[in-house]
């Protein structure tokens, strides 16, 4: 193509995108709303998804032992968790004293527990046991329960399995939610472009009619289409990254204990997706579109 | 250089436009296509540039096969013809200007060369002021006149041209028929489907009438009606 | 019936179209207006049915001025005004029937009055086998004539004609002329905007040449060109 | 208006919508989707109201009693605390044996506790009181340790204010979120109603040139968008319920511990809304869009 054509196509461009004023902004502006929910969404998902896996490493298994067993034999335990059963990540010994001091706190401060129970700890020592993965909690439990010297695993059981439920389905419908909502938006992109183009149908026509090629009449609806992608994906991320990042602002002043995402670089890698999304979608629109009108 | 051989052409709606058509159109030629409305005049210049195909027989342009063309090639026959279509076709979205110079812009020649001609187009239809007019913003005849400036911008091999007097006065009439004359001076073949009566009688020329969609006459030196 | 005075028009791109326009048309008259491609026939026309507004003076039409008329009047007067518009304006998405009938759906007539009506325009154009052809399965006069059959269905007060014979062959342009004049005999007022030398010269009526927006002649029993 | 008149309209908007096959088609897509979206987004956001009003239902405040109260009194500050405090909705008392039980259980089924504490309790009675508002916990906790005899109140603190924090802001943010879908998918709709009347904006003109009135070229479109905006909500909702129907029931299987909403009268509303939402849009769109080029 030569440089000249080019320029001839980028003129045209700029000049349809102006004399068609107002179709160019509502194109501008359905590919901006559209970008932005698919944005929101994804940002919605991702964080969804943040707070999940947080809570998810959050899943402790906690074994009592038996009161009998002395305390060497214990520390012998631990170890043997730690080493033998795969997937643990840490394991945290509460000796018997301490447990005896919390359940003293738990009754005021001026408790005569210690007293009353007459110099005698009743209580186990227990360990708290970190898994790395989740999904591994079950065996775990089982693994350490079957150590002679534990005698009761507990680890939320009902509580976690409901919890991992939940988060399943968070995902499954966040991602389902994500593609149809993509796929609607690309849609509604399409049909906004395909109607405009069909405002045109008979101008293609003409053209064709003179002798123009089919690509020759494409480019400058490809460049259009593009232009508009762009700046509708301009808008709607500008946005987008604004409102998200005092939204997190606001959020972290009250919800600090929330992990949001406010990793430059993985805004960024989205943001660009999204440019890009819009950018393919309008231009690829509007050839499509074109494409249906080069038949004369 | 233009070959009809038995060419038919009905409409999807069941229409017979036209029936039977033979004809060879020499280089060079200066051709009338008469007929009441509805004779099949446009349907004959739509077969030609390939804007319908016919249903039945075969059409030549340069010894070759226009309904053999592939999808690509169809642009590059439309080249070698200019058109002045009956409802003239303007792009809307273009000035009188751009209407006028996009036939050399889809020849891609350079634009040096574009703008000389166009202006030198447009001045010999009388639009030189109308430049940067849209086709909205002028009179009917106007519009016509654009048409025909694009039609003959870029000295095409064959000229086509559907009653191009149609919303023309007849001072407006005489001028584009020496603007088509001069052109077929140059070698350019021109066909000019017409009702004007007065056009047809003042240069005695080829003469072919049209009644139903089938040749009824074709005299060489002829006139609008027929002189038996 | 209609009074101009002092009317000019100037577009918004500057282009002067008419200027000082006075001019009295009586009730039941038949009037040519002739001039030049882009003389201003078609401006005038406009104004009469307000396409357009006069840049300066007052159109009286029935002793009103139409310029005062309320958004809300205006189709009412042009309903009183039939017209064929030099691009025949037709309903694209609308059968040659349902662009005919069209006229009398916004009069809300019953209808089994408009059929029958519809029909019968139809036959008088010509075109009683095209009913339910859409527009673009037309040919250029054929088109002319519905925009003609549409004009003329609801026998309005006023009809005016933009070059109604432009697309026409001879021998349809003096049937569509006789239309008229009947048309006229009936008591409507025909105002014909045309190039038609012949049609103009065939029957002897009032003629308005125009030649840049200015009436340069108005003779009561004239010709196409000028007599002196 | 007369009934011919009427059926003529109708006929008309029938036609046109024929006519017009892949253009309504496309607007029928379009009213669909967006109807979609914002319907799953409000059964989203009603879902979430629904849960989180069950979770701040279950806010419970405790509060101990001093060891040394005997029986009686404690009885006579349950009646207090119910009576006189507001807000509170039910008292229930835990006295001290239940809660020696249950701290026995805690630690096995065969432990000595109670023999080790020398037959002699040393825990204190409860009160487990639900308030009626989430919003009161605290105070009604203030008024409570105010009485004397209560040692120590225990309402979640902290966590139940984080929790109220981050409910706050999921209504916010769904409200939020809520109205600006209904937004865009409204300028969406009214987008493409637009473009669709604007490639027939030459058919509207010469309407006028005919003498048609604003009304007379305005009513076919009018119905014609609300046959539109009906086809498509129905076809949006219809889908929107069966998928919603099978989801709950596939979640109610997995997740049957939360709440959704599968109230028919509920859902029938909602559905009645969105209807109605289609229907105004497509017609409101197509009106609006028409007396732009009405103005010849
Ligand atoms: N696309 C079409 N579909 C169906 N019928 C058509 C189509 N185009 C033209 N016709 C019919 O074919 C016949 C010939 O039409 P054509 O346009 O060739 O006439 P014409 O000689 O150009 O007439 P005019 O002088 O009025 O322009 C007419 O009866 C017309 O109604
Ligand atoms: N909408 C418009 N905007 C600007 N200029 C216009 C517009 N319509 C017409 N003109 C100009 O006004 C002048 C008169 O136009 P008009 O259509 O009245 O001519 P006409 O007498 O009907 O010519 P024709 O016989 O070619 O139809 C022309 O020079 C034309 O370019
Ligand atoms: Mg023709
Ligand atoms: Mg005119």
């Amino acid at each position: 193509m030569r440089l000249r054509t080019v320029l001839y196509f980028m003129r045209q461009a700029f000049v349809s995108l102006s004399r068609n004023g107002w179709m160019s902004i509502l194109s501008v502006a359905t590919v901006a709303i559209a970008l932005f929910i698919i944005g929101s969404f994804f940002l919605l998902v991702a964080n969804a998804n943040a707070i999940a896996s947080q809570l998810e490493s959050d899943v402790r298994i906690v074994a009592f032992v038996d009161v009998s067993v002395p305390r060497e034999e214990v520390l012998e335990i631990r170890e043997k968790i730690s080493k033998d059963i795969d997937g643990v990540v840490d394991v945290q010994l509460v000796p018997k004293e301490e447990g005896l001091k919390k359940l003293g706190e738990r009754f005021g401060e001026n408790n005569n527990l210690i007293t009353a129970l007459g110099g005698k700890n009743p209580l186990p020592d227990y360990f708290i046991i970190r898994a790395e993965q989740p999904q591994e909690v079950k065996n775990i439990a089982r693994a350490v329960d079957g150590i002679d010297q534990v005698e009761k695993v507990d680890y939320g059981g009902k509580v976690i399995e409901r919890l991992f439920e939940i988060l399943r389905w968070v995902r499954l419908l966040g991602w389902a939610a994500m593609v149809m909502l993509t796929g609607a938006a690309v849609f509604l992109i399409s049909v906004t472009i395909r109607l405009t183009v069909y405002a045109r149908h008979k101008e293609i026509n003409i053209m064709k009619y003179i002798g123009a090629t089919d690509w020759f009449i494409s480019w400058p609806f490809f460049l259009e289409g593009m232009i508009l992608g762009l700046i509708g994906a301009a808008i709607a991320l500008g946005t987008l990254y604004f409102s998200y990042v005092s939204l997190i602002q606001n959020l972290t002043l009250t919800l600090n204990f929330i992990p949001f995402i406010s990793d430059p670089v993985f805004l960024g890698r989205t943001l660009c997706w999204l440019l890009l999304l819009g950018v393919v979608v309008g231009a690829l629109g509007s050839l499509i579109s074109v494409r249906r009108y080069l038949k004369v | 250089m233009i070959q009809l051989f038995n060419v038919s052409k009905v409409y999807s709606n069941g229409v017979k436009a036209l029936s039977d058509i033979n004809l060879e159109i020499e280089k060079g030629e200066f051709l009338f296509i008469v007929g009441a409305s509805g004779a099949g005049k446009s349907s004959f210049i739509k077969l030609l540039i390939r804007d319908e195909i016919p249903t039945k027989g075969q059409i030549m342009i340069g010894g070759r096969s226009i309904l053999r063309l592939k999808r690509s090639e169809v642009p590059h026959l439309r080249r070698k013809i200019g058109v002045v279509f009956q409802d003239y076709r303007l792009l809307e979205n273009r000035t009188v200007f751009e209407n006028v110079s996009f036939a050399l812009e889809v020849l891609q020649c350079p634009s040096w060369q574009i703008k000389p001609r166009a202006l030198q187009v447009l001045q010999m239809v009388g639009l030189s002021s109308k430049c940067d007019a849209f086709p909205a913003q002028l009179s009917g005849g106007e519009q016509q006149r654009v048409a025909i400036a694009r039609a003959i911008i870029n000295t095409p091999r064959i000229l086509v041209a559907d009653e191009p007097t149609g919303n023309l006065d007849p001072d407006n009439s005489k001028e584009i028929l020496k603007i088509l004359y001069r052109i077929n001076k140059l070698g350019t073949t021109v066909i000019v489907a017409t009702h004007d009566q007065e056009m047809v009688d003042s240069i005695r020329k080829r003469v072919i009438a049209l009644e139903k969609g089938r040749i009824v006459r074709d005299d060489l030196r002829g006139a609008y009606r027929c002189e038996a």
